[in-house]
């Protein structure tokens, strides 16, 4: 049976990776996840610089999912490299860096740097950020600015690129496109739902930073729409993720258009999810006489 | 030893209006608790409630795992439905203990409310050699009377916002006239040789905190955040500190009091 | 205490409302709803001609929420004015007729048929649909389309008008004020976020019409984010709704500046929602010593 | 007399593999429901399962309503976790029952799988004056046959997929082998003079449908779609009929079966 899945240069042993932000730097995990396993190891976004987030309270849940607001706070590319990254030099599984910046040169830098260490093998580049050259709009919400900086980060660096898209946007297969035009080997998608709670007792907002994302099983139904629009748009792969639980939630993104998914918010609920999913996955081949998951990918029936 | 584990509800009832004590009986070998740690529990029935609640160990004994628990939310009023021989997945023990005192020092426990939950099990650790200043709203929310009276080697100090137990008023009233009046000598104790351990609302944490930095006391408490994953991997559970901001699950939920940044 | 709100030209008698699609034409529930006693009555999207709707399954539920892909089913406006509307007459409440069309024209002549009609308090326009002139692309996203064809109805109408906003967009608030501009006289959001779900076994999309619309508790945070936004952005009375359960629901959209809320999938759950919703915020008015509900509205403290 | 009921489990037990009775006394008086009716059960816990799922009545007892029902998904997995004491809400009696047949005609009743649960009202109605052909996947999976021998005065045909009891093959099998062999001379009926009810899956249904129409027979089908309100207002639930989209749950569920169009 062959599980493997290929994502630009990267190729993957199975198709189910962790989601940036929900699996720490790999090592919160390891205590519950046989991280050899994983197809691939997204880790929390990086910035150039270290990074305070957001005040708290940072996290609310909502029905069937939840709100965050960290506020991308991180421990710096240079610490990361320095203090995390041998831990993760230890097993077999590639290493994806999810990255972002404050402006098109940020997020060069931090291409650029990262690409030249050993034991990174593929990069993802989360434009759901401001930007702080246009006002502090969002990057990934106007097609002009992601062309440029996917154009830009492309330039400087020959490992996989991903790019990871808004949701919050008009028209996904828009963005993707625009991406895949700028040179990115995949897209990935979907970040968070910008969404708010407000407590009525205290008239406040349930998050210190007012907004946040949405992410959990809520939204999974908005995400397997856009991987299947996406899926229609590009020809890069296409990683699928928004409130995966399950294998069958993998399973349904996969047949929507996504070569592997993205783990996310389930890591909290069970840890072992990943894991289970890919034997999920395994076993439902078994039973459809499936013997490439790749045959997976994009198999809805219209 | 995993941390990841399965268990069945053996007990859950009401200890008193609106608390359950859960308890629970793994199905896999685990890691024993100490005092101050806690469990993240899913009931795991459906999607909503989603997540996993924080909750202190309260107590250990013939292998299964105890919780005193207020309900409050979706959550706990999903976790009272459970009953015998249902299953909870649970993540723990999870995050830092309260530290043993040094010979030379008195333990002072302040616990506000549920807070008791967590303290309790340090009492017991201690061998009941602390003093005990437990305050809550109104008597009925005062839990597990009798096993303190019974486990207490020094005084159990209560008080209620209402007056209804003990002494009006809050905690910090109560301990405010112990260390610094002399109704309450202290022993061959000076005030300086007192460790405080906090677990309570937040302004009563402040409270103790600013009172400790007064006094010059060193002191502990356990902070509360809304968690996701309650292993350090979201970033979701931070509060404030002199060296930025620390996760309540991993760095925490025990901290300094002087380390906090009351904002 | 006074529970009035003013929309337009219009006065409720409380802020609560139904959600077009999901209360029928009114009498579907008047077995269990006292109809006197609601805000208005928003009765299900009529077309100057009858339409047949997507084939089944038109409904799926989802975690916290519900796909559905009726199509837009409905009887036409004229049999609507003679079958329909008498029943609704009877009752002194509002009657608010959402409608759309295929194209300007067709909004135009539906919005300009309705208005002259006895009974009928108010328009709530249905921008979320096709658009056969451009390649049937959605007339709500995109800011040039909405506002001509919103033009084109306040032209021919003088009574209230509401538009109803697509949350499938970029900017919800660039929307609204396009919509004021326009001549609305309100904005009301949000209609239901596109989704899809597909059925591992058989490989077939869930809904007979592959996509459909998202709605339900799912949605509510992202509906709340998009009231605030909008409601900082426009002068026009907001109406709020997605995932609206409860009292505490309603009032957390009048905090984030809800000056009026409908229910929707709510009304599936429990027939007697909107009835409750009254109640509980009478209620919270009285513990809250608040006079004028209208003092809820935009009532978050940042 | 409301149609929006609360209402006590005071049964909800197994009755075979997969299939549970549950028995529900209403606290509001309500309208006494038809067979072939349904009610819309909500379980209302939280926002996971949503919807309200439709289920027919199956039976009424002494002010009790019974529902028969099989555990497919996330609702009836839910629903399978009440215990007696718990409580649901549901709205009905809703939708049209099967129209009783004229004097003249006998009727003929096919149910497959978990159809049983709507047919045996009507059984019970006609005294037990029916033919029942009644088919299931499997033995296991045949429910309430003792109830049904009991109450039937003309014959009970069974048939398994699997063949582990009564016939191998589905109930369509042995209704043409009932009405076009003589085998079962149907008394002193001629085969126009029978009126058929079905409720099964939509295959089943489909063949009955074109079954009857082949002979020349009248039939009743109870249709099945996913609902979301129950009560004909959001339009969730049709099936196409020869005059456009029908309600299933307004102008059904019982239809006409020569009134749908198979696609
Ligand atoms: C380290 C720690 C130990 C605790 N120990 C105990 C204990 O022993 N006994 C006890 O009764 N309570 C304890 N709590 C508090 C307990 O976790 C909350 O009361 C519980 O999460 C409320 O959940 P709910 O769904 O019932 O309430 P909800 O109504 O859902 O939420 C009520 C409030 O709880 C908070 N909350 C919601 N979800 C979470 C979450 N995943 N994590 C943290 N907070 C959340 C929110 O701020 C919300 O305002 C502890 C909390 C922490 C952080
Ligand atoms: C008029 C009518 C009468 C019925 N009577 C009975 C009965 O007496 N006994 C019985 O066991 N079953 C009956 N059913 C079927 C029953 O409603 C479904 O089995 C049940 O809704 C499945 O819900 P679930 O959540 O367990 O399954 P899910 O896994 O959630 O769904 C399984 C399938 O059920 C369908 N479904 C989901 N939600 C709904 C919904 N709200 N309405 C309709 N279908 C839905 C979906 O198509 C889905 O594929 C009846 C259905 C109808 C329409
Ligand atoms: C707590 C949290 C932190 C996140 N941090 C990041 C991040 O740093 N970079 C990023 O690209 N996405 C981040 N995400 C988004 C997730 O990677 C994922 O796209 C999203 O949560 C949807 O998947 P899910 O529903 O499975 O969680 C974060 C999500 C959560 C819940
Ligand atoms: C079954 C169904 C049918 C709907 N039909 C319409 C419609 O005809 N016109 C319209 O503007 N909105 C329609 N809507 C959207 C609702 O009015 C509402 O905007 C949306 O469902 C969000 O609210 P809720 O989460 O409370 O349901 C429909 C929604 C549902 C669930
Ligand atoms: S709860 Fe996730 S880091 Fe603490
Ligand atoms: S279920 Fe809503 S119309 Fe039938």
């Amino acid at each position: 049976m062959d599980l493997t899945v290929n994502i630009g240069k990267l190729k993957l042993k199975n198709p189910v990776m962790t989601a940036s932000g929900t699996f720490g730097y790999g090592e919160e995990y390891s205590e519950f996840v046989d991280l050899n396993k994983l197809g691939a190891i997204v880790v929390k976004g990086l910035s150039l610089l270290p990074r305070e987030g957001n005040p708290p309270p940072r996290v609310v849940e909502t029905p069937a999912g939840m709100l965050n607001a960290i506020g991308l706070q991180n421990i710096g590319i240079e610490n990361f490299i320095r203090e995390k990254l041998p831990f993760l030099r230890q097993f077999d599984t590639s290493v994806i860096v999810n990255f972002f910046g404050d402006s098109i040169d940020e997020y060069a830098k931090a291409a650029e740097r990262l690409s030249a260490v050993d034991g990174i093998h593929g990069l993802e580049m989360n434009i759901s950020c401001p930007n702080k050259e246009a006002n502090w709009s969002i990057f990934g919400t106007d097609p002009k600015v992601t062309f440029e900086v996917v154009s830009a980060v492309r330039k400087v660096t020959d490992i996989t690129l991903i790019v990871k898209l808004s949701p919050n946007v008009t028209d996904i297969a828009l963005m993707a496109k625009v991406a895949e035009d700028a040179g990115a080997d995949a897209v990935s998608l979907i970040n968070t739902i910008t969404g708010m709670a407000i407590d009525i007792k205290t008239k406040r907002p349930r998050l210190g930073n007012i907004t946040g994302g949405l992410s959990g099983p809520a939204i999974k139904p908005i995400a397997v729409r856009m991987v299947y629009e996406t899926f229609k748009a590009v020809k890069i792969p296409v990683i699928g993720m928004g409130g995966i639980m399950n294998s069958s939630d993998a399973i349904e993104f996969m047949l929507a258009g996504a070569t592997a998914v993205a783990v996310g918010t389930a890591n909290f609920v069970n840890p072992s999810t990943t894991i289970d999913i890919i034997n999920g996955i395994e076993s439902f081949m078994v039973e459809n006489s499936i013997t490439d998951v790749k045959e997976l990918t994009g198999g809805i029936k219209i | 030893m995993s941390k990841y584990i399965r268990a069945k509800i053996t007990e859950n009832a009401p200890v008193n209006k609106g608390h359950n004590l859960l308890v629970l009986s793994p199905d896999n070998i685990q890691q024993h608790p100490l005092p101050g740690q806690f469990y993240m529990i899913g009931t795991d029935f459906s999607y909503d409630p989603l997540l996993k609640r924080p909750f202190s160990i309260f107590r250990e004994a013939s292998g299964e795992l105890q919780f005193l628990y207020r309900i409050k939310g979706k959550g706990t009023e999903r976790m009272k439905e459970m009953k015998k021989g249902d299953t909870v997945n649970l993540l723990g023990p999870l995050g830092n203990g309260y530290p043993i005192p040094g010979k030379n020092l008195t333990p002072v426990l302040i616990a506000g409310g549920i807070g008791i939950a967590s303290l309790f099990p340090l009492a017991e650790k201690l061998s009941g050699n602390v003093h005990l200043f437990y305050g809550a709203r109104t008597k009925n929310e005062l839990l597990m009377l009798n096993e303190l009276k019974g486990l207490l080697r020094k005084e159990l100090i209560i008080s209620t916002d209402d007056g209804s137990e003990g002494r009006k008023g809050t905690v910090i009233d109560a301990l405010n006239v112990f260390l610094t009046s002399n109704s309450h000598p202290p022993q061959a104790d000076s005030t300086s040789n007192f460790l405080l351990y906090a677990c309570g609302p937040s302004p009563m944490l402040e409270a103790v905190s600013k009172f400790a930095a007064e006094k010059g006391i060193k002191g502990y408490i356990s902070m509360e955040e809304n968690m996701a994953c309650g292993v350090g991997a979201c970033l979701g559970c931070t509060v404030k500190t002199k060296k930025g901001y620390k996760r309540v699950c991993k760095e925490g939920p025990v901290f300094s009091a002087e380390e906090i940044v009351w904002t």
